[in-house]
């Protein structure tokens, strides 16, 4: 089944599409948005020692420049407001690295009341990047992957965000705008 | 195209200076046609507008410079005529981004033209203390006089005003320390803060050619403008370097720093290079 | 024919029946205005070529000992300026036509017919009387225009008086001074007579001769002069504003070309310093600091009426340097220069005054975004200020690039340096302007109420565009009929349309042109080849990832004007701290105090003693010199 | 002056103070609500210009919140924390602003987590939290475990493909 | 017509048409962490600074009283990103004083060291960012590979390049490899040797210079009464330092100098941190040679079943942005009562903002940012 799938992606991928994947895979921009302590190992990964510029990848300054949403580690509520705008406002192709445990299942902070726990209930991610916090040749590792898919064709993460977009922003209303306690009785007690 | 290429080596040289590898050769150019396929975000058609001027201007501005004693049509290259084009060439950049709404950008300009006032002066100077030596505001005959062997460059002749275009041209190619119109930490880089896609393409395209077309100025200036077109354009590639080098140790001024030091440094070497040439 | 006297005849009554019938019909007055400016126009172009053509009236008076018997001489100076006077007003009357319909503006005709007629009579009559009489005319006529009956504007409006009255009252004692010499006030045989006087005996010559001057550049707004400018522009009426600024300036220029220029390139070219005659040396640099410090002060203006009007001190001052060189390129870009300012400064002015019509404001803070819902008014304005910022397609290029030619030629290098410093910096404070009106974020009262003017009002901004982008590719179909004027001054090349030639190089417009165009559609066809776009809203912007609505920014706290060059203005602090208009203030607060003192002397009894000490004090001085 | 002698002098000059020496530079201070202030006050007048931080405990079954306030001088090299007991059920307090400027974040963020009140703080705005519905998170009886399971842990995600 | 030379908060008083708003981060280039002020500006200039944080806010205090008291030792260090270990060292500490433990020495001597080091991976990578805060690259990704060999040394020594959790309550969690200590040795004379290249790009730059001087000027006593503390107060010219005042791991059997400046500025706060590179080279090389030897921890049976006796205390270390600190208060438990935090960037990043932003330029924000090096995370908690 799943092989179908793909086969059918690969027969649908014109030579044009072909050509212009290549230089995404290229050119793939990072965008400068440490979201969490996963930041820190970014800046070893593009220095002198793995010098990510090799491949063509760098950091820049604003989303409507970048390709990758990296996003480095947890999210707080607070921080995924911001997230969500950011993502919005990338163009089209746009691809998110999910950095660490904390973006799969929540990772050492999966009981605290600010974080959430699955990043890919609020954005589409394309691929995750598992520990914490995750090695520089791992990081490499993602984004060799991401070349390949990108190269395939199948790293659209932007097509199921547009395809199930009320179901995105259901999820992430239900944790930006929520309305009233979820402990009902609580509240009259204290407040 | 060969703009970008010098960008693409530029961009090495740094990596070497940071003892790094770099990225190849070519990446400039992906990253160029990977930005025109991509979706790009405006906000208005003054945006799109100020783009094609940018370009368009930039583009009929380098047809004006001689290539080796080379030009299109018999306009000598006439350097005031250069030097307002690409004015226009900014003000459509100016203007387009200005149209995206963000404050950032007009930051960005008001720095980059405050910086433009800087070194239009020392330029206006250095031009015209070639002016009075040829006679003639066209490019080609300033690089005409230099025919004949090394020793008749006018490196050699004028060094003073050679260092002190130097200054002048690190300046007009906003690289450190005169960067403060991109300055990414500071403005998140300023004027290219909205635009994506093919508005950033052609804003590369943009950047290639006025490289392009500083080099090719000042290698007519002070190189003897070259035999043929290769000797030319190592010539240029040369210029590049020197300022490619220079932006990868240094740091940024503020803005005011910059000017004043524009007005200061490079305005007394050209003062005392025409005190020598016209007292002499 | 109807002869040149008769169309001031016809402007004076024309004003008179306007001011006594038609106060109350805005719009009939101004098709009336129309009217006679198509016909002055149209006569006008009959005169050209019919140069030294002479009339004169059957009365003759005595000033004096002299007799006098007033007439017109239609020379090509006088023709060019009030054929550029016509047109322009007849341009803005259209534009008037509609601007009169918002309320807040009043009747302005019956003056500004008052300073046609003045005008007239300035650039045509042949004797300094009549001079004198349309200079005081233009003066008391355009205050009237400029108070326009509001205590508000009087502080402003009065600094405007005062200097068009000094500036009437060295005329006059100039020509007082011309009367006595020569015992003729006929303007043509007067220069002749000081050339030779200039020749003979330049200290006799030199005090006329710099009243002269003087009254011209403060009409003209030259530094230390150039306070009344802006303070003019902002307190007129929005329409008349382009007039004031495409004009009246250059009744400053009209008279120094009239008759200073001719004097000081042939009388004192033996006293010279760099290749020049001293007296003409000094004020091009006066031009050139003038252009300079306007440029700086226009860096930190907020008001855009102040702001151009501070444009048109600079240019006025490029101007002034290109004649003061006195070489027939000089003249001629200053002159082209002038005629072109004429043009692109007007337009400017009016797409200002369609922004005052459909917003009521001047302030640049207040404004942003309109381009969004005025795209007419905003090409106009963006043409305008690349023709003003001399870059190349537009007029203001060709005429800026002859200025650089000639003090090039005349190798006042230092002086080229500071005119390239103007220049740039007339690019930043443009850009300035044109970020803060038309670009950036528009403000939440204006994306509601803000829309295009009417098609009538846009029909001067079309024409100017299309002047303005022709003229600067084809800068021949306006130096070719100036051919004549040009002759006066000595140059005899004959233009082609669009080669102009330099003293160290020509320049093709055509050709720069083409390629510009060629480059815009290489780069058109680059953006429109590639990807599609995705077109979103203003205010979803790059704002580091937050929600602006969180902070309560609005499109109103998200546009940048204020301060757009702050730091280079800091830089300039030390010239601002002692600015001119300081001094003035301080004059002014002194001369008051002793106007009270003086008055104290004469109305208070127990001062009689002061009073009578000051008597004596007076005969003795005056016994001196007797 | 050694941290003992410290304490002794602050408890002779106030009696209604209890001290206790923790160990050689460090002494604790236990003070009622009322009149921690001029504790306070005193403390900072004589050398004690650096306060560290202030921190909330909410002693659930003493139905008391304790605030600390952990000072510290630059002359004595000497750390002194004053505990303040508040009541739990009407947990208000007076601010510190008067002494310490810097105070207003550390009284933003305690009444941020655990609703306790400083009068005389202008802005007591929330500075960490983000559409915050319970009660303040830090107290002992919200359960963060049995929160994050509620809020983030509902759902696969069925709905994405 | 000209307010140049009014003050910019009365400008922005008078009209707020002149206002306009500038998002600083938190997605924006300049800014180190997830953190941001949105500013009111004037011209080029801040009339008003807006705080933004919270962005990071995980709970620390919360999760840790519902952990095990060994459990907890995963989460501390990630309250500080760039400087892990004091946090192990200020809560081991803290434990330590409540149980009336005294550890071995060699573990004393290993905490020295393994403080020193993250201190040192912190400097560069702050004074990396001053580099990339003026655009000078080159001397970020200097910095940062060199870094990156003081990583590679606890990576060898601990398991963790970023995170080691490595003290432990009782001593540290194992002993020092073979031939690593020969291998900081070396480390320390090729950091000493790399110390003039950085005087050369960066501490020497007459750029840098001008850029540094009066950014953000402090006075010793504004430093004291605000709670700022470390580098940022010995820059005012304070020599105070927690490592001699309150000494804790084996300072107090450490030779030292406390390196102080006087102006308080951007400028001497950098010239501090060049200075203490001297200073942590010097101690981790005196704590090698005198490095004891005997056992490196006190065994304190099953950790699950761990429990600290009933009692509190507040335990804080010098990390290379300020005071550390940790109060523990135990009940007797397996799992704490209450953590309290003390981050030293908080009054920096939270309240000095408010004092230095208004007027100053916006070129300088990132700067003095970095200066200062506030930590969002360690305020955020």
């Amino acid at each position: 089944m799943l092989n179908e799938i793909e086969q059918n992606r690969k027969e649908r991928q014109s030579a044009w599409e072909y050509v212009i994947n290549y230089f995404r895979k290229r050119s793939i921009w990072l965008l400068h948005y440490c979201t969490g302590c996963g930041a820190v190992e970014l800046p070893p990964v593009m220095t002198s020692r793995w010098d990510l510029e090799r491949f063509g990848v760098g950091p820049m300054a604003t989303p409507r420049q970048a390709d990758v949403f990296l996003v480095t580690g947890y999210a707080s509520i607070k921080t995924l407001k911001r997230m969500i705008r950011t993502y919005e406002q990338m163009p089209k192709p746009r691809w998110v690295i999910g950095f660490g445990a904390c973006t799969i299942n929540g990772g050492i902070y999966y009981k605290s009341y600010n974080v959430i726990n699955k990043l890919d209930r609020y954005i589409p991610v394309d691929i995750f990047i598992s520990g914490c916090m995750p090695r520089p040749e791992a990081i490499l590792a993602a984004l060799e992957e991401l070349r390949n898919m990108i190269q395939r064709g199948e790293a659209k993460g932007y097509d199921r965000y547009v395809k199930n977009y009320d179901w995105y922003k259901k999820n992430q209303k239900e944790i930006l705008e929520r309305e009233g306690s979820l402990f009902g009785e609580a509240d009259d007690e204290n407040k | 195209m060969v703009g970008l290429l010098f960008i693409g080596l530029g961009r090495i040289i740094t990596a070497r200076v940071q003892r790094r590898i770099g990225p190849p050769f070519y990446q400039q150019f992906i990253d160029v046609i990977k930005l025109l396929a991509r979706e790009s975000i405006w906000h208005h058609w003054i945006m799109t507008l100020g783009s094609i001027m940018a370009l368009g201007g930039l583009i009929a501005t380098m047809v004006h410079v001689p290539v080796a004693g080379w030009l299109p049509y018999d306009s000598g290259g006439p350097i005031f005529l250069i030097l307002y084009l690409a004015t226009i060439g900014y003000l459509g950049m100016a203007m387009g981004v200005s149209a995206s709404g963000n404050p950032n950008a007009p930051l960005g300009i008001g720095r980059a033209l405050s910086l433009m006032l800087g070194y239009e002066i020392p330029f206006a100077a250095i031009l015209i203390l070639f002016i009075s030596l040829t006679g003639s505001s066209s490019l080609t005959e300033i690089a005409a006089m230099q025919t004949g062997g090394f020793l008749s460059w006018n490196i050699v002749k004028f060094p003073l005003a050679f260092i002190a275009a130097e200054i002048t041209v690190q300046a007009m190619m906003a690289e450190k320390p005169f960067d403060q119109m991109i300055a990414p930490s500071e403005i998140a880089s300023g004027p290219l803060v909205e635009l994506g896609g093919k508005f950033l393409g052609l804003g590369m395209i943009q950047m290639a050619v006025a490289i392009y077309f500083e080099t090719a100025i000042m290698v007519n200036l002070f190189f003897g403008g070259g035999a043929n077109i290769f000797t030319f354009t190592l010539k240029q590639f040369g210029v590049y370097t020197i300022a490619i080098l220079i932006n990868s140790v240094m740091p940024r001024y503020k803005i005011e720093n910059a000017v004043r030091y524009i007005w200061t440094v490079p305005l007394a070497l050209i003062i005392i290079q025409m005190l020598i040439v016209f007292l002499r | 024919m109807i002869s040149i006297g008769a169309m001031i005849i016809l402007a004076v009554v024309l004003a008179l029946i306007t001011r006594v019938f038609l106060m109350k019909h805005k719009l009939l007055s101004w098709v009336l205005f129309s009217a006679y400016t198509a016909f002055s126009v149209f006569v006008l172009l009959k005169l050209y070529g019919n140069w030294n053509y002479f009339e004169t009236m059957n009365l003759s008076y005595l000033v004096g000992r002299i007799n006098m018997r007033p007439g017109f001489l239609n020379k090509p100076l006088g023709w060019f300026f009030s054929f550029f006077v016509m047109a322009m007003s007849f341009l803005n009357s259209f534009f008037s036509m509609g601007f009169s319909k918002s309320s807040h503006s009043r009747n302005i005709v019956p003056h500004w017919l008052m300073i046609l007629a003045a005008s007239l009579t300035v650039f045509f009559t042949k004797d300094w009387l009549l001079f004198i009489i349309g200079w005081e005319t233009l003066g008391w006529a355009s205050f009237f225009i400029i108070m326009g009956g509001k205590q508000k504007k009087y502080k402003d409006s009065m600094s405007y008086y005062f200097f068009s009255l000094v500036s009437g009252m060295l005329l006059i004692a100039a020509v007082w001074m011309i009367g006595i010499k020569f015992r003729t006030l006929n303007i043509h045989t007067t220069t002749r007579s000081m050339i030779i006087l200039a020749k003979n005996t330049p200290w006799q010559a030199f005090p006329t001769l710099l009243m002269l001057t003087l009254s011209f550049l403060i009409k003209s707004g030259a530094y230390p002069f150039h306070i009344w400018a802006p303070r003019a522009h902002k307190s007129a009426p929005a329409d008349f504003s382009p007039f004031i600024s495409g004009i009246m300036i250059k009744f400053g220029i009209f008279g120094l070309l009239l008759y200073v220029i001719p004097i000081v390139s042939k009388g004192y070219a033996g006293y010279s310093i760099f290749g020049m005659p001293v007296f003409a040396w000094v004020f091009s640099w006066l031009g050139i600091i003038t252009s300079a410090i306007a440029t700086v002060l226009a860096f930190s203006e907020n008001d855009a009426k102040r702001l151009m009007a501070y444009s048109s001190v600079a240019n006025a001052g490029y101007i002034i340097t290109a004649i003061f060189l006195g070489t027939a390129l000089g003249i001629k870009g200053g002159l082209l220069h002038a005629f072109n300012h004429m043009i692109f400064k007007a337009v400017i002015f009016m797409t200002i005054a369609a922004v005052v019509y459909r917003t009521g404001e001047t302030d640049m803070n207040k404004m942003g975004g309109l381009a969004y819902k005025m795209p007419i008014t905003f090409m106009t304005f963006l043409l305008g200020i690349i023709a003003a910022a001399g870059i190349a397609p537009m007029n203001g290029f060709v005429s800026k690039w002859m200025i650089y030619q000639a003090l090039l030629g005349q190798k006042h290098y230092f002086m080229t340096v500071a005119m390239f410093f103007a220049s740039t910096g007339a690019f930043l404070y443009l850009y300035r302007a044109l970020h803060a009106i038309f670009l950036g974020q528009i403000r939440e009262v204006h994306e509601r109420e803000v829309k295009e003017v009417p098609f009538l009002m846009q029909i001067p901004m079309w024409i100017g565009m299309i002047l303005m982008f022709g003229l600067g590719v084809f800068p021949g179909y306006l130096l070719r009929p100036m051919m004549p004027l040009m002759k006066t001054f000595g140059s005899s090349i004959s233009e082609s349309l669009n080669v102009v030639q330099g003293s160290v190089g020509s320049l093709n417009t055509l050709f720069s042109t083409v390629i510009f165009i060629l480059g815009v559609v290489i780069a058109a066809a680059i953006f429109f080849l590639s990807a599609k776009t995705h077109k979103t809203p203003m205010m979803d912007n790059y704002t580091s990832g937050e929600d602006p609505e969180e902070w309560n920014v609005t499109p109103n706290k998200y546009q940048f004007s204020y301060g757009f060059y702050e730091p280079i203005t800091k830089m300039f602090s030390w010239a601002l701290k002692r600015s001119v208009d300081k001094a003035y203030f301080k004059a002014s607060y002194i001369l008051k105090i002793i106007g009270r003192e003086i008055n104290m002397i004469f109305t208070d009894h127990n001062n009689w003693g002061y009073a009578a000490l000051l008597g004596l004090l007076a005969m003795i001085i005056g016994g001196l010199f007797l | 002056m050694k941290t003992s002698d410290i304490l002794n002098k602050t408890k002779e000059l106030f009696p209604y103070i209890s001290t206790e020496l923790f160990e050689e530079q460090q002494g604790r201070i236990k003070v009622d609500n009322e009149r921690f202030l001029n504790v306070l006050a005193y403390l900072r007048n004589s050398s004690f210009v650096h306060l560290a931080n202030i921190f909330a405990v909410d002693w659930i079954e003493e139905k008391e919140f304790e605030l600390n306030y952990n000072l510290w001088s630059y002359d004595h090299n000497s750390s002194i924390i004053v505990k303040v007991g508040i009541p739990r059920e009407k947990p208000e307090v007076t601010t510190v602003l008067d002494l310490w400027e810097h105070g207003q974040v550390y009284e933003q963020e305690i009444h941020e987590f655990f609703g306790i009140e400083f009068a005389g703080n202008p802005d007591l705005s929330p500075l960490f939290l983000h559409n915050w519905k319970e009660i303040p998170p830090m107290r002992k009886d919200f359960d963060t475990e049995e929160y994050s399971k509620r809020a983030f842990d509902v759902g696969e995600r069925e709905g994405a493909k | 017509m000209i307010d140049l030379f009014t003050d910019i908060t009365e400008i922005a008083n008078k009209d707020g048409n002149k206002v306009y708003d500038i998002f600083f981060g938190p997605n924006h280039p300049g800014m180190h962490g997830n953190f941001g002020y949105v500013v009111d500006m004037i011209g080029h200039s801040i009339a008003k600074a807006r705080v933004n944080a919270g962005l990071l806010h995980r709970g620390f205090e919360k999760i840790m009283e519902t952990n095990l008291w060994h459990q907890n030792l995963s989460l501390i260090p990630r309250i500080c990103v760039v400087d892990p270990d004091p946090n192990e060292a200020a809560y081991c500490g803290a434990i330590e004083k409540i149980m009336g433990l005294e550890i071995p020495e060699r573990a004393k001597f290993i905490r020295t060291i393994t403080l020193e080091m993250s201190r040192m991976t912190s400097h560069l990578m702050g004074m990396g960012s001053v580099g990339g805060a003026t655009g000078l690259y080159t001397v970020m990704y200097l910095m940062l590979a060199d870094r990156d060999r003081l990583l590679d040394m606890f990576e060898w020594l601990t398991g963790g390049r970023i995170y080691h959790i490595y003290n432990i309550p009782g001593g540290v969690r194992r002993d020092l490899p073979k031939g690593w200590r020969d291998k900081l040795y070396g480390l320390m004379d090729f950091f000493e040797s790399k110390l003039k290249e950085y005087d050369e790009i960066l501490y020497r730059h007459p750029i840098i210079h001008k850029r540094l001087k009066g950014v953000g000027v402090i006075t010793a006593d504004q430093a004291k009464k605000w709670g700022i503390t470390g580098p940022n107060l010995r820059a005012t010219g304070v020599k105070f330092d927690t490592r001699k005042a309150y000494p804790y791991a084996a300072y107090d059997q450490l030779e030292f100098d406390i390196p102080t400046e006087k102006e308080g500025d951007a400028l001497a706060r950098a010239n501090l941190v060049r200075a203490e590179f001297e200073v942590t080279i010097s101690i981790i090389r005196q704590a090698l040679d005198k490095l004891p030897e005997g056992d490196v921890n006190i065994k304190l049976g099953n950790p699950l079943k761990f429990k600290v006796p009933e009692g509190e205390a507040y335990a804080k270390v010098e990390s290379s942005k300020g005071e550390y600190g940790y109060y523990i208060v135990s009940t007797g438990g397996i799992k704490p009562y209450r953590v309290s935090v003390r981050g030293p960037s908080l009054p920096a990043g939270l309240f000095l903002c408010h004092k230095h932003l208004p007027g100053m330029r916006i070129d300088d924000v990132a700067l003095w940012m970095n200066t200062l090096q506030i930590c969002a995370p360690d305020f955020d908690r």
